[in-house]
């Protein structure tokens, strides 16, 4: 217990508080910031749970990419935030009512099945003699290639799917076309037109 | 008092419920519809790893692993739809998203 | 030679009716006229056969029904019975036709007119020669057609084509317990054959069957439909009110429909089961009631009726009541005799319509129809030695001696009737012939005598109506008629009454004489000595005159009870029961909660995209809780 | 590994091919878009030639058990392929008409091709996310394809967020499935929860809703359909073509795989779920298909409808039950496509139309036209002796001979109501009469697709044994002992 | 017999020549020419060979003949085709009412000819396929399909109101349809096989065959249609076009009473007996019921379709029975009616050409100008009302004798429909064909052309040679008749004696 049941509540109370304010705080910019810190004291659990790798993941993927990303479009986008937390409340106690359903089952479920999952320490999944790291590479580029391969393929789909979305295309930005300027011929640059007399243009 | 797997199990449900909440909750701002989507797989990921560790299992942490790469492209593809609706719409407040109903 | 008989009438209707404007109406007429004379002659021919050998004859012809264990041909069968109505009917009808080419001379729809009457000859010439009951049920029935067609002959008279219906209609609900007496027969005796039903009779006598829920008598629930329909065809009380409409038909229609043919299907069906009646004392009491009744209600509606056609038909009705109650105390020969009466009614019916009360000495002008006429009128109110003496004295000397049922109430009836009908038949006379002219001279100036063509018929009819009583008394009704009916008529062992009536009291046999002569005398006194008298009592007796007059309301009496509310039950059940009910909860009810459930799924799709995700969420939680409350597991 | 490969060959083929295809159009200078188009094609039926004469033996699995393939497999793909590559065919017209034509476009949709193959083939639930995340994500993109249409772009951001949510219901229940059971691989998880080891726990019956959930979105059932109407309206009309066929054959084929593989023995769990959510698919279906004026919101509910018919065989949790379901996909899947191709060339001078009602006197003006879709409209609606009505004969026959009557009775009620909406598309184009502005002509490719599946919506009641026979041998795959068992968990000390 | 598969010929030529018509090309005129012209002979080759194919018919056995099996959805599913003595003949009136129907709509169908004689023989095709096959779900699907050329043919050559009607048509006779398509689907499970002779072998239990009775009822009253589903009828029969009422009376409700003599009565004899009384009771209140509606119409279609009702009526109550008389009653009537209502709805037909108008008031006096078609139209209407002679007669008769023999009530009530019945057809004849002349435009109103007079001379000759023989038909049905009611009685003494 105690070090490890410590950390475990520390980590537990601040992830929980960080991200009820995540869906709570009125400036989506505080909301990244607090899911910054979920993500942190996540991390904090997975060290635990002795998934270091994974742990090192959150932060660096998760806290140094996609939580930035995020910070990156909010402040981007150009959005009154006064107007947006409006109405907060209005959907607050259905809203809560289901939640609260939804968790009180689970933990009801989850304390049934604690007769039979009994709460032992919980040991590491790495073998021994091997840091987390290079277990999980051991099995992640042999055993799961496949699985592997397949999120290259989605991180390529995403990849795609952004430049598509969101690159501006290039019809509107003049290319210089060295061939096309070489083949010009006066023929293609000089009309001549057969003004008959008194008509004019 | 030991910290079992059951504890693990109970805060993932809890982040889990706060993700849920907040996707209703909100309905102002589709970025934090997003953000408590993350929060759910965020709860997800814990839970494969509590089980990794009970079971002494590394696969869990494999599909933890896997899952985090994934979020990180669902969420490049969401906020690249998001960017281009509010390109369109000059807004990303949920209750503008509503040109088709019924 | 049968065939002839009965198929003749039938070429001659389909010549007529097929090609009669391509042939011209003169050659129509001729040949169905023709046609039917040479189906006559036939008749005769059979009839003497009939009359030396007493045999029955049966000659298929085709088949008809096979189903099961029910087997109907097309059988024509010759017996005694059939005889007598061959001969009156190819006899009435080739009359009928001949009177009729002068009759319609100027009418542009002759052919039509004897195509008519040929199908009528053959429909009944079919009924009289069935052999079993579906075949007699087609005769029946397709005399009903033909007398619709008759009665409807002028289609450009609302009043013919309403008459036409009401006839064909009327005509139906009798049909209506035929077909149940039919269903009934089959149902219980497995056969509609009259010989195997009539062998079977004895056997029903005392059993009883399931109907309507009723555990009723066999014989008499069987006897009572079929007298139903008999009641129907032949204008009884209750489901007489076709008849006097049915006047609207042109004037030798009516001879044929009233007097001598149509009317008589009933009598002859009675007659024809005589077998089952005669078992049925139940049955025979409710034919003499009726009849009785009939008998006194058309001849008082006699009494006060101003058209000299309405008079006949209800003469004609009243008539016929007399022949029930004949049927119904078992004297079925003398019911059948007097059919021969009919040519009294004949002769009178071919007179043209007119109202009485504008006639009035016409004698000089016409004075064979009045010779007629007064042939007629004689043999109508039982005249002594005419065709009526001999039967209505039968009949109700029949009834005071018969046994059954409450013959002494049909007795007296009769008697009040037998007075009536001299009283009104006396009237007509008088008010026709007699006295001073009461319409306008010029009406006058066209009144003339007929053209041979029509009075020769007449003339057949009057020697008839005066010679055959006597001539034919005895093997109808008299000491041959058992040599003669032979099985054609059943009458039932223990049934003397044919005996007895020959030995009522003198009282009795002098009664109709007395009634007669009485009815006579008050005619008479009212019509031609004190003018003023018919109208007197008219009005001291204002309701009584009135409820004649319109004949005891039985035509608002009907449309109070069946049309109108048929009409509105008809009303209520297509707009209320179809519309209402049956569209508005069915279809259109269902199409319009369609239609709200849809308007509901659709505001449910907001657009808002939080509104999806807590559906989504919603639908986990209840499958969730589901399982871990609902017992789902 | 070479087997390996052999085994994922249709797909490996269809992610090189892909990017191939993009390397081709990202350095290309000219326009590209129709060579890309008809690489992709070629693609999707090489691939699809591929699956389909795969057909090993009973089951064969590659990679420790993640990826199977089987005659299910193999016939799922074939046919998902197909529709891919025939919604790649018809919207190249419509694409280049409104001025959306790019190569990306093609290439997305062979990679999404892609994801439906390893979904389809998945044992495992991780390659099941994978899978779907493959497809989802090249769903997504295409949905906003026309970025700069509102309308399109708002489809696309509900279609992810949904999309999102589902994943993390699935996953989260994939979460619960794992944890409880010690396995990702399908055979491990049936083996775990084998009759002998007592009751379905209940937190795996509550891993399995989250699951179910998460499968459910991708076919859009009732009560996770919401994103449908408002995807398919947005959606650019090609994009909705696609989405209607193809993604809905795969979602279905591992929803079906992943109930009947992984949970075999908790056939009572799963069923009571999918009786209500087939139920409520064809009520909702049938019903707000009623109230719509868009026929691409209408073809929504439809489908919504559709799907739940097809898992009213699911619901029976028998082989023939399967097989009707198969069948039912298949022939649904030539429907919408005939649907689409006819709703594709809906348009005048003026572009695109969309309202119901501007199908007005189309059996005047386009008689070609307002045939094959009555023909889709009557065979969409169930009645013989047109295509339509065999996939429904036999998924109620399945649903019978399991006993489930309530459902089939709703449900047979529901195709009532349903028909009442396809009959009115009928009567808008039979009966009323024709607008003033004449309709454009049907583009050849629609010409030739819309009557090839109309023909075939007609004709098949005329050799139906193929189909029937395929769909029976695919169900079959499914219900035979998986021929090898390997322990997935290699990991584990 | 012959070695050809007959009946697929026969069901499937009128299909080559819809097939025909749509390769037809050219300008419109031509184009509808040829397509009535091809449609024509098509259909009369079809009733050639349907005639044909009666002479080669052996009456004297209860047996299908002309069988063709074919393997086609597997599992016992089979394309199988085959008539016995109570289908036979109602593919003879099938093949016989279509040239009629063709013909009736030679002049007064103007607009999109070419689709108009498509869906007409892809009807027929359907039709015949209803009475000749011999497995279950082949017929439910013929059964179903003639659904959606029936839906064109009313709701666009239709009257005013043909969408309501076609719309309700077509989903009333759904909802009956689709739980029928479920107890099908229950049998076959149960059998094993939709063979319809070996599905009558198979002993349903007592308690399936309730409710199999009941959705196949539901499908069968709907069609027949019988009170209180029957409202789509009148609707249906008003909008359609002439033609389209005259197959609607003439086959389609036909199929209801085939239905019910296929399947019902021989597949669940104990429920069917159970259910008699319902059957009974719902017939005599479509007799009593209708008959008093038919009274109220104004609209002549709609007049004669509720008498149709009525007619129906008498064919359910007959079968019900399970009398020898009742059966071969019902379906004699059947029959009949087919040519009965079908003249008279070209006899509406002929008149609604000329004045465009179906409301009974705005005719009357129509014998003045019209002397043939008055007679033609007194002719039906007496056959109508059950006029002995005719045929309507014959099936009435022999419905009332056989139920008489079950259920005296019944009867009695049906009987009386023989008195409304007069009621109704003969207001109706009075009104509009006799009196005076009070419309104008009925002054010159001509009478029935030589092609019309073509068209309803077999009806009319078909009304009076059955209706004086009806020997032909009666033979042909007896012996099937006869194995059907003494299977019947058979199946429920063995239920009787086993206790229940």
């Amino acid at each position: 217990m105690t070090l490890t049941a410590l950390a475990f509540y520390l980590f537990a109370t601040v992830s929980v508080a960080s991200a009820f304010m995540v869906i709570a705080a009125r400036n989506p910019v505080y909301s990244v910031l607090f899911l910054i810190l979920t993500f942190f004291n996540s991390a904090g659990l997975f060290v635990l749970l002795g998934a270091e790798f994974l742990a090192l993941l959150l932060v660096v993927v998760y806290v140094g990419a996609v939580a930035v990303l995020f910070l990156f479009v909010v402040m981007m986008l150009d959005i009154d935030f006064a107007e947006l937390s409006e109405g907060f409340l209005q959907y607050m106690p259905i809203g809560a009512t289901i939640g609260l359903i939804l968790l009180l089952e689970l933990i009801l479920v989850f304390g049934a099945s604690a007769t039979s999952l009994e709460a032992q320490v919980l040991a590491t999944a790495t073998p021994e003699g091997m840091t987390n790291a290079e277990a999980l590479g051991r099995v992640l580029y042999t055993d799961y290639i496949y699985y592997f391969q397949a999120a290259g393929a989605i991180l390529l789909v995403a990849m795609i799917g952004a430049i598509v979305l969101t690159l501006v295309d290039s019809t509107s930005t003049r290319r210089q076309s060295i061939a096309a300027q070489n083949a010009r011929t006066r023929e293609d640059g000089v009309e001549m037109v057969d003004v008959k007399p008194g008509q004019g243009l | 008092m030991t910290i079992g797997l059951t504890h693990y199990l109970t805060l993932a449900a809890i982040l889990f419920t706060i993700g849920v909440f907040g996707i209703f909750l909100n309905r102002k701002n589709v970025i934090i519809i997003l953000m408590s989507i993350e929060l759910m797989l965020l709860a997800v990921n814990l839970n494969l790893v509590a089980f990794s560790a009970y079971l002494g299992d590394l696969i869990g942490q494999v599909f933890a692993l896997l899952v985090l790469t994934v979020a990180a492209g669902e969420a490049a593809i969401g906020l690249a739809i998001l960017v281009v609706y509010f390109r369109n719409r000059g807004g990303i407040a949920v209750e503008d998203v509503s040109q088709m109903k019924g | 030679m049968y065939q002839a008989i009965v198929f003749f009438p039938l070429f001659g209707a389909l010549i007529a009716g097929l090609f009669g404007r391509a042939i011209g109406h003169r050659p129509a007429e001729l040949v169905s006229t023709g046609l039917l004379l040479a189906s006559a002659a036939l008749s005769c021919m059979a009839f003497a056969n009939i009359m030396m050998t007493g045999e029955t004859m049966s000659v298929h012809v085709l088949s008809f029904i096979h189903s099961g264990t029910m087997s109907i041909d097309w059988v024509l069968r010759i017996d005694a019975l059939t005889c007598v109505m061959l001969v009156v009917v190819t006899g009435v009808s080739s009359l009928v036709h001949i009177y009729s080419i002068g009759y319609m001379s100027l009418d542009p729809g002759r052919a039509r007119f004897f195509a008519y009457l040929s199908l009528f000859t053959f429909m009944m010439l079919m009924l009289v020669t069935a052999d079993n009951f579906v075949q007699l049920f087609f005769g029946w029935e397709g005399v009903g057609l033909a007398s619709y067609l008759l009665i409807g002959f002028w289609y450009k008279k609302p009043s013919a084509n309403a008459a036409a219906m009401k006839a064909f209609v009327v005509n139906r609900v009798g049909d209506f317990g035929l077909i149940l007496g039919m269903a009934a027969i089959y149902f219980i005796v497995g056969s509609l054959q009259f010989d195997e039903v009539f062998a079977s009779a004895s056997a029903l006598a005392d059993s009883q069957f399931d109907f309507l829920g009723w555990t009723v008598p066999t014989l008499t629930t069987i006897c009572l439909l079929l007298f139903m329909g008999a009641m129907g065809k032949s204008a009884q009380f209750m489901l007489h009110t076709w008849l006097p409409d049915a006047m609207e038909g042109p004037t030798p229609v009516s001879a044929l429909i009233h007097a001598a043919t149509m009317v008589t299907a009933g009598v002859f069906l009675v007659a024809r089961c005589s077998p089952l009646f005669e078992l049925s004392p139940t049955a025979l009491s409710v034919i003499i009631v009726v009849g009785a009744i009939t008998a006194f209600f058309a001849a008082t509606v006699g009494l006060v009726q101003n058209d000299i056609k309405r008079v006949i038909a209800y003469s004609t009705c009243s008539q016929l009541g007399y022949m029930f109650v004949a049927l119904g105390v078992g004297a079925y020969q003398v019911a059948m005799f007097l059919l021969f009466l009919g040519a009294g009614s004949v002769i009178h019916a071919m007179q043209d319509e007119q109202d009485m009360r504008k006639m009035g000495g016409l004698r000089e002008l016409v004075p064979t129809s009045w010779v007629m006429m007064l042939v007629g009128t004689l043999a109508l109110t039982g005249f002594p030695l005419t065709a009526g003496f001999f039967s209505k004295d039968a009949i109700i000397e029949a009834a005071f001696a018969a046994h059954a049922g409450p013959h002494l109430f049909g007795f007296t009836l009769l008697v009040v009737a037998a007075l009536f009908t001299s009283f009104y038949s006396w009237r007509l006379m008088f008010m026709t012939f007699y006295g001073q002219p009461r319409c306008s001279k010029e009406t006058l100036s066209h009144v003339h005598e007929s053209p041979p063509v029509m009075l020769i018929p007449l003339l057949v009819l009057a020697v008839g109506a005066l010679g055959t009583g006597y001539v034919f008394s005895g093997i109808f009704i008299g000491d041959q008629q058992e040599a003669f009916w032979g099985a054609s008529v059943f009458t039932s062992a223990d049934n003397h009454v044919l005996h007895d009536l020959h030995n009522v009291p003198l009282w009795v046999k002098l009664a109709p004489l007395v009634m007669m002569l009485t009815g006579f005398f008050t005619a008479y006194i009212m019509y031609i000595r004190d003018r003023e008298m018919p109208q007197r009592l008219a009005e001291q007796h204002d309701l009584l005159y009135k409820f004649l007059l319109n004949k005891w309301y039985f035509d608002e009496l009907y449309d109070f009870v069946f049309v109108r509310p048929a009409r509105w039950l008809a009303r209520v059940f297509w707009r209320g029961g179809d519309g209402y009910v049956i569209d508005g909860f069915g279809p259109n009810g269902i199409a319009a909660n369609v239609l709200m459930v849809t308007q509901r799924f659709v505001v449910l799709q907001s657009g808002f995209v939080y509104h999806y995700a807590f559906v989504m969420l919603i639908g986990v939680a209840g499958f969730v809780t589901w399982f871990m409350f609902g017992g789902g597991q | 590994m070479l087997s390996n490969l052999s085994l994922i060959l249709p797909e490996l083929v269809l992610f090189i091919g892909a990017m191939v295809l993009l390397m081709y159009g990202a350095f290309s200078t000219k326009d590209v878009t129709r060579g890309v188009d008809l690489g992709a094609m070629g693609l999707l039926v090489i691939a699809a030639v591929l699956a389909l004469t795969q057909s090993p033996n009973g089951q064969e699995v590659a990679f420790n058990g993640a990826f199977a393939v089987d005659g299910f497999t193999s016939l799922m793909k074939g046919l998902t392929f197909i529709a891919t590559a025939v919604a790649i065919a018809m919207s190249r017209d419509f694409m280049a008409r409104e001025k959306l034509a790019r190569f990306e476009f093609s290439v997305l949709l062979v990679l999404a091709a892609t994801g439906m193959g390893m979904m389809i083939s998945a044992n495992d639930l991780i390659a099941l996310y994978m899978g779907i995340e493959l497809q989802s994500l090249a769903l997504y993109v295409v949905a906003a394809i026309n970025r700069d249409s509102l309308r399109s772009t708002e489809a696309g951001l509900k279609y992810f967020v949904l999309g999102a949510l589902s994943s993390g219901l699935l996953l989260y229940g994939a979460s619960l499935i794992y944890g409880f059971s010690g396995a990702t691989g399908f055979g491990d998880i049936a083996l775990a929860f084998q009759p002998e080891n007592g009751q379905l726990p209940i937190a795996m019956t509550i891993g399995l809703v989250f699951l179910i959930a998460g499968l459910a979105f991708k076919i859009s059932a009732v009560p996770f359909h919401m994103w449908t109407p408002d995807v398919y309206e947005g959606a650019p009309t090609a994009v909705t073509a696609f989405f209607a066929a193809a993604p809905k054959l795969a979602g279905m084929a591992i929803f079906v795989r992943v109930m009947m593989t992984a949970f075999p023995d908790a056939i009572v769990a799963w069923q009571q779920i999918i009786i209500f959510v087939s139920f409520a698919s064809m009520a909702l279906g049938a019903f707000a298909a009623i109230g719509q004026r868009n026929i691409k919101r209408l073809l929504a509910y439809s489908s919504i409808g559709h799907m739940g018919f097809a898992l009213v065989g699911f619901a029976a949790g028998t082989q023939d039950g399967v097989a009707g379901v198969v069948l039912y996909m298949a022939l649904y899947a030539v429907m919408t496509l005939g649907t689409f191709a006819c709703v594709l060339s809906m348009r005048r001078e003026g572009g695109m139309v969309e309202k119901i009602d501007n199908l007005a006197g189309l059996s005047q003006t386009r008689p070609f036209m307002a045939a094959c879709l009555a023909i889709m409209m009557f065979s969409l609606a169930g009645i013989p002796p047109l295509a339509g009505f065999f996939g429904k004969l036999f998924v109620f026959r399945a649903a019978i001979d399991a006993g489930l009557y309530g459902l089939s009775i709703l449900g047979v009620l529901s195709s009532v109501v349903g028909a009442f909406y396809y009959l009115r598309i009928v009567k808008i184009m039979y009966i009323d009469a024709p607008p003033e502005e004449p309709y454009a002509p049907m583009a050849r490719d629609m010409r030739y697709l819309a009557g090839a599946s109309a023909a075939f919506a007609l004709l098949f009641f005329v050799y139906p044994a193929p189909l029937v026979e395929l769909s029976e041998l695919a169900a079959s795959a499914l219900f035979q002992t998986p021929a090898v068992e390997v322990v997935t968990s290699i990991a584990r000390p | 017999m012959t070695d050809w598969p007959i009946l697929s010929t026969i069901t499937f030529l009128p299909l080559l020549g819809a097939l025909f018509i749509m390769l037809v090309r050219g300008d419109e005129a031509t184009v509808a020419s040829n397509s009535r012209a091809v449609a024509l002979w098509t259909t009369l080759i079809t009733l050639l060979l349907t005639l044909f194919m009666l002479t080669r018919f052996d009456g004297s056995t209860a047996a299908f003949q002309f069988v063709e099996r074919v393997a086609w959805l597997g599992d016992g599913v089979d394309y199988a085709m085959g008539v016995d003595g109570i289908s036979v003949l109602f593919v003879v009136l099938t093949a016989a009412l279509m040239p009629i129907c063709v013909l009736a709509g030679w002049n007064s169908i103007k607009t999109r000819v070419r689709e108009y004689m498509i869906a007409f023989l892809v009807l027929e095709t359907l039709m015949i396929g209803v009475f000749c096959a011999m497995d279950l779900v082949l017929f439910y699907l013929f059964f179903e399909g003639g659904l959606i050329p029936m839906f064109l043919i009313i709701g666009v050559w239709g009257g005013a109101r043909r969408i309501y009607a076609s719309f309700k048509f077509f989903l009333y006779t759904l909802v009956g349809s689709v739980l029928m398509l479920l107890a099908i689907l229950a049998m076959y499970w149960q059998a094993g096989t939709s063979f319809i002779p070996d599905l009558t072998a198979t002993g349903f239990s007592a308690d399936m065959q309730t409710w199999l009775w009941l959705a196949f009822f539901a499908s069968f009253a709907v069609k027949m249609p019988m009170w209180p589903v029957h409202t789509w009828l009148p609707d249906a029969h008003v909008e359609a076009p002439t033609a389209g009422s005259v197959i609607l009376a003439g086959v389609l409700l036909k199929m209801g009473g085939y239905g019910f003599l296929r399947f019902s009565l021989p597949m669940f004899p104990i429920a069917s007996e159970m259910f008699a009384p319902l059957v009974f009771a719902m017939s005599a209140i479509a007799i009593v019921y209708t008959s008093l509606v038919a009274f109220a119409q104004e609209d002549m279609k709609k007049l004669i379709a509720y008498s149709s009702v009525a007619h129906m009526g008498f064919v359910t109550m007959g079968l019900f029975s399970m009398t020898m008389q009742g059966v071969q009653g019902g379906i004699f009537q059947m029959l009949s009616h087919g040519w009965i209502s079908g003249a008279l709805f070209l006899c509406v037909g002929v008149i609604y050409d000329r004045m465009h108008t179906r409301e009974i008031a705005a005719y009357g006096g129509l014998v003045n100008r019209m002397p043939v078609y008055a007679a033609l139209f007194l002719l039906f209407t007496m056959a109508n009302v059950g006029l002995p002679g005719t045929s309507g007669f014959v099936g009435e008769f022999l419905t009332i004798i056989g139920t008489f023999q079950i259920s005296t009530w019944t009867a009695f009530v049906a009987a009386s429909g023989v008195i409304l019945s007069a009621v109704y057809a003969l207001s109706l004849y009075r009104r509009v064909t006799l009196g005076k002349i009070e419309h104008e435009g009925l002054e010159t109103i001509a009478d029935m052309d030589r092609r019309e007079i073509l068209i309803i001379a077999p009806l009319a000759v078909a009304t009076i040679l059955f209706g004086i023989w009806p020997m032909p038909i009666l033979d042909l049905t007896a012996s099937s008749v006869d194995a059907l009611v003494s299977g019947y009685q058979e199946a429920l003494a063995a239920h009787h004696s086993s206790g229940h």
